[in-house]
């Protein structure tokens, strides 16, 4: 196979994958959960620690000068990849889960009432169920669920009943992290628009998979997390359409977001500020623009090349393995496999692969729903991003003809 | 009957030949393999222990003086855990349950199994198990007081 | 002076303390802003980002393993240094304003209703005023404020009048990030108690100053942030006794903190995880047990007494300066100290320290209500941790004269 | 009258000869003593920027064409640099100042006092002049046309 990147290169940028884990190779496939950082990425946390830490805004000293401008830089960065249109569009927050708590809380504060509904999908994560299911529990509002196919791909028809005059947002994920489905969120966004409803979605899982363009989406908020795109941990990011941030509530109060504070009555900062409560982690953020940038040098074109052939290739090694059942079989997808083996209990497959330095995860993804719409109380997942090699590709297919072999 | 520690012993140098760590996971599989499943009165929720990640369930009994455990996973290689916990604390005392440290998880690599993070059941399971010792002999005392 | 502690050797651990900013060495005098980090702490977080970085809890494999139980071992160290009772009162968070934005949340959801009281005192920072605002705003409840006297200290006797049976928890700052008051949190808890309302300490500018026992304080909920007590930023601590938080609503909804999800009805998982959704900020949470450990070897009565000499120091000096007037002047104090010299604006002359190499602080320190009490609309802050030096405070002193000689 | 372009020249010529950053700002401290303050009517909320840290104030009127400029600041060494801009800006046309880029505050090492995270209210002074200047330019040109 000729694929267009110089992994030996790309890998040599990407310290931890170099260990071995019970004296054999790490191969790391668990990038669904959490990805590696590059060596940039660390360095500049550590340089940011040696050399400049300092709290942002309102320093007049010359660390706070410029770690402010470091953090504003990275959020002109993160604005930069998102194509949004305006630094005031990204808050930076302190993961995908933040993300969207903070959207649920101000949005739903200032626009859902009883009897409202919020339309999220059968595949999402629980991070974009349990803000919604908390915020419609003290609104006395409901969740309508998009539901999938056994595919794994959206059942779009069932859309327009489900976007009703009480239908307030609808909140969908670009990818799903269980079954590797790119979801046709354009359309989605058009047919919610089409009825004046806005659209959240979360992009946890598509980010680190190629450039994302909100603005010709149209979304109007668009999420995602730091340390599973070769950023820092503690780290997320929050794009709101401006026109609508203007108007929702902040989400939590604390210094720096504010304008003036009396106990009779608090104003509140502009745009971004105005969502970033307290000292945000701006080591956190500059650390997730250098890892954007390090993206940018590698080019997002040839990583997405790079890994939809790998992707065609693992889908195909995967499908000649007797008795494995994949789930989510979208033709449309990231780099994400879901499978089990005949009535092996996942848990023991990945106790397996774990000892031949293989990291995979098994359970629910924190998709339950997934789960319970097959049935099934987990699966192994596969999750690979460009790092990734054939090899390693191999290594697992062979890992789990051994699995296979010891329990079956 | 052999002493509670012996056992424990005798399991720690019986994996010590395992070099390979799919040795030892084969060995477990087999163990699993031969434990009888659980009276299927007892595979319900009641009896249940979920680790979330795989399922325990476990019931215990107290005859003569001696608890008899009754024990099983869905995950194979849990299994062979539980094999091994029933294989040492079947037909024991509860004082003998209660009085002894359990060393032998450790000592044949598999603590990691038993962390308050694993999610597998398998503290819980250890944890019902010494409940248990603590419930019967509970109840032995008070039956001789009364 | 003869202190207790090798400083030079302390300085030596601290990477960002031998620079020089515009040609002079940097003093760094904005710790209550943020404070440096050791070596070690920066060391953590590379060899993390190295070697095991991986998603916790949940995972199969080795590397989530390792940093599952490193993770959890940190947890175990934030709980030995408050001595609470158990690792399922120790919550990670964001940090400081993300642990008193989960209370005021949870707290204010279960126990808040209209015509409710929440008392705070008149000089908490915005993070300990804001969410309560918003609380009171959203439940129709109402903020009463204790007062504090020109030397900055509480009036504790407007305490009884203020606690009511409308009272539904106190929250107060352990230290004043502005005027460095130490206040009497146990006497303050005492009272709440002896009227059943429980009481939240704010310790986000104490716990870098020596160790806090919560079990004696018997406080309710203890919070702080990891980016002040010489840890990551990013990263916080919220303490809560495991009787009430057992009772309360999760804050944020995600990952990790749920037990069963199904659209109909999720259940929650139980201590400390419940209120953690999402993927944490592991880094920051080991990295912080890191500084903790760090802070243990040097000893923190060691520190408490270094720094007390070095407050005696300060004051006096200050103190003798022409026309200086000190903002704050209990007795009970940490090592933070504000101040205005005739009537230079604050920001002039934190400008000119600043080209002398001294960081400080100009402004409201987001305490504005404490400007108010004053009349003045900001002050100059020098904020000293135990890598602060005698020979820095005298340069600080050099520092004010030269201003004051340049403005006046 | 010198040419805009010309003038910021100078102000950068005339910086170049301080080594020292205290020297530059006790230059400004004497361009902001030697400013006189701003006519009490317009030192009030209206004409206030709020800087959060310091206090910019700002008028202006057109009189022949020409912008008078009227500003002040509560902090010395914003005043200075209030003062750099008036001498800059002052009775130029609404063109001249929409024409020309403002270079000489970087060009004297003061840049930052401009940045967007600046509390000090000398960029929103800096916009507010440009906007002032595009509002009297666009009342010209409607007078002209009517
Ligand atoms: C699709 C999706 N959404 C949201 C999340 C939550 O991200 P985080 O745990 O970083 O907050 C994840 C990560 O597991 C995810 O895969
Ligand atoms: C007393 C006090 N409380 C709360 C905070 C908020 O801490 P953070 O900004 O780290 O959330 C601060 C820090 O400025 C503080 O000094």
């Amino acid at each position: 196979m000729k694929m267009g990147l110089n992994i030996k290169q790309i890998r040599s940028d990407f310290p931890i994958l170099h260990q071995q884990v019970y004296k054999k190779p790490l191969i790391y496939l668990d990038n669904g959960a959490t990805t590696q950082k590059p060596k940039v990425v660390i360095d500049t946390v550590r340089e940011l620690q040696e050399t400049l830490n300092s709290s942002i805004h309102r320093g007049v000293h010359y660390l706070s000068e410029q770690m402010t401008s470091r953090y504003e830089a990275a959020r002109e960065t993160v604005r930069a990849f998102l194509n949004a249109a305006s630094t005031n569009e990204i808050i930076f927050t302190s993961g995908a889960t933040g993300s969207i708590n903070a959207v649920a809380f101000s949005f739903g504060e200032k626009y859902v009432t009883a009897g409202d509904e919020i339309v999220i999908s059968e595949m999402e994560h629980h991070s974009n169920i349990v803000p919604w299911q908390m915020l419609c529990d003290r609104k006395g509002a409901s969740i309508k669920v998009i539901p999938f196919n056994d595919n794994g791909e959206l059942i779009l028809e069932k859309l327009d009943d489900l976007l009703t005059d009480r239908t307030r947002i609808v909140a969908l994920t670009h990818a799903s992290n269980s079954m590797g489905t790119i979801n046709p969120v354009k359309e989605v966004i058009k047919k919610a628009h089409a009825k004046g409803i806005p659209v959240l979605i979360d992009g946890a899982q598509m980010v680190q998979h190629g450039e994302v363009d909100v603005r010709e989406l149209d979304c109007d908020f668009y999420i995602f997390s730091s340390h599973k795109i070769f950023g820092p941990t503690g780290s997320g990011v929050l794009y709101g359409k401006e026109s609508i941030l203007e108007e929702l509530p902040p989400y939590q109060g604390g210094g720096d977001m504010v304008d003036q504070v009396t106990f009779e009555g608090t104003s509140y900062n502009t745009l971004p500020f105005k969502f970033e409560a307290g000292t945000t982690n701006y080591t956190g953020a500059i650390g997730l623009a250098a890892a954007l940038d390090y993206l940018h040098s590698i080019g997002f074109e040839a990583i997405g090349r790079y890994e939809q052939e790998l992707t065609g290739y693992t889908m195909e090694k995967l499908g000649g393995i007797d008795g494995l059942k994949i789930y989510g079989k979208a033709a449309n997808r990231i780099s994400v496999f879901s499978f089990l083996m005949q009535n092996i209990h996942p848990y023991d497959a990945g106790m397996i692969l774990d000892k031949m330095g293989i990291a995979v995860r098994t359970g629910t993804h924190c998709t339950q729903p997934v789960m319970d719409h097959f049935g099934i109380d987990g699966t192994i997942r596969a999750s690979l991003v460009f790092y990734n090699t054939v090899e390693e590709v191999d290594a697992l297919i062979e890992g789990i003809q051994r699995t296979i072999q010891m329990l079956a | 009957m052999t002493d509670y520690n012996e056992i424990q012993q005798d399991i720690v140098d019986e994996f010590s030949v395992f070099e390979d760590w799919l040795d030892r996971y084969n060995y477990l599989i087999e163990l699993g393999n031969d434990l009888p499943a659980i009276d299927p009165k007892y595979r319900t929720n009641e009896y249940l222990i979920n680790g979330c990640q795989s399922k325990v369930w476990l019931h215990a009994d107290l005859v003569e003086g001696k608890l008899l455990f009754n024990a099983d996973s869905d995950a194979i290689i849990v299994k062979g855990i539980v094999a091994l916990l029933i294989k040492l604390m079947n037909k024991r005392t509860p004082a003998e349950i209660l009085e002894n440290d359990l060393f032998f998880i450790d000592g044949i690599g598999l603590r990691q199994n038993l962390s308050p993070t694993r999610s597998n059941g398998l503290l819980a399971m250890v944890k019902k198990m010494r409940l248990y010792a603590m419930a019967y002999q509970a109840r032995e005392n008070q039956n001789k007081e009364s």
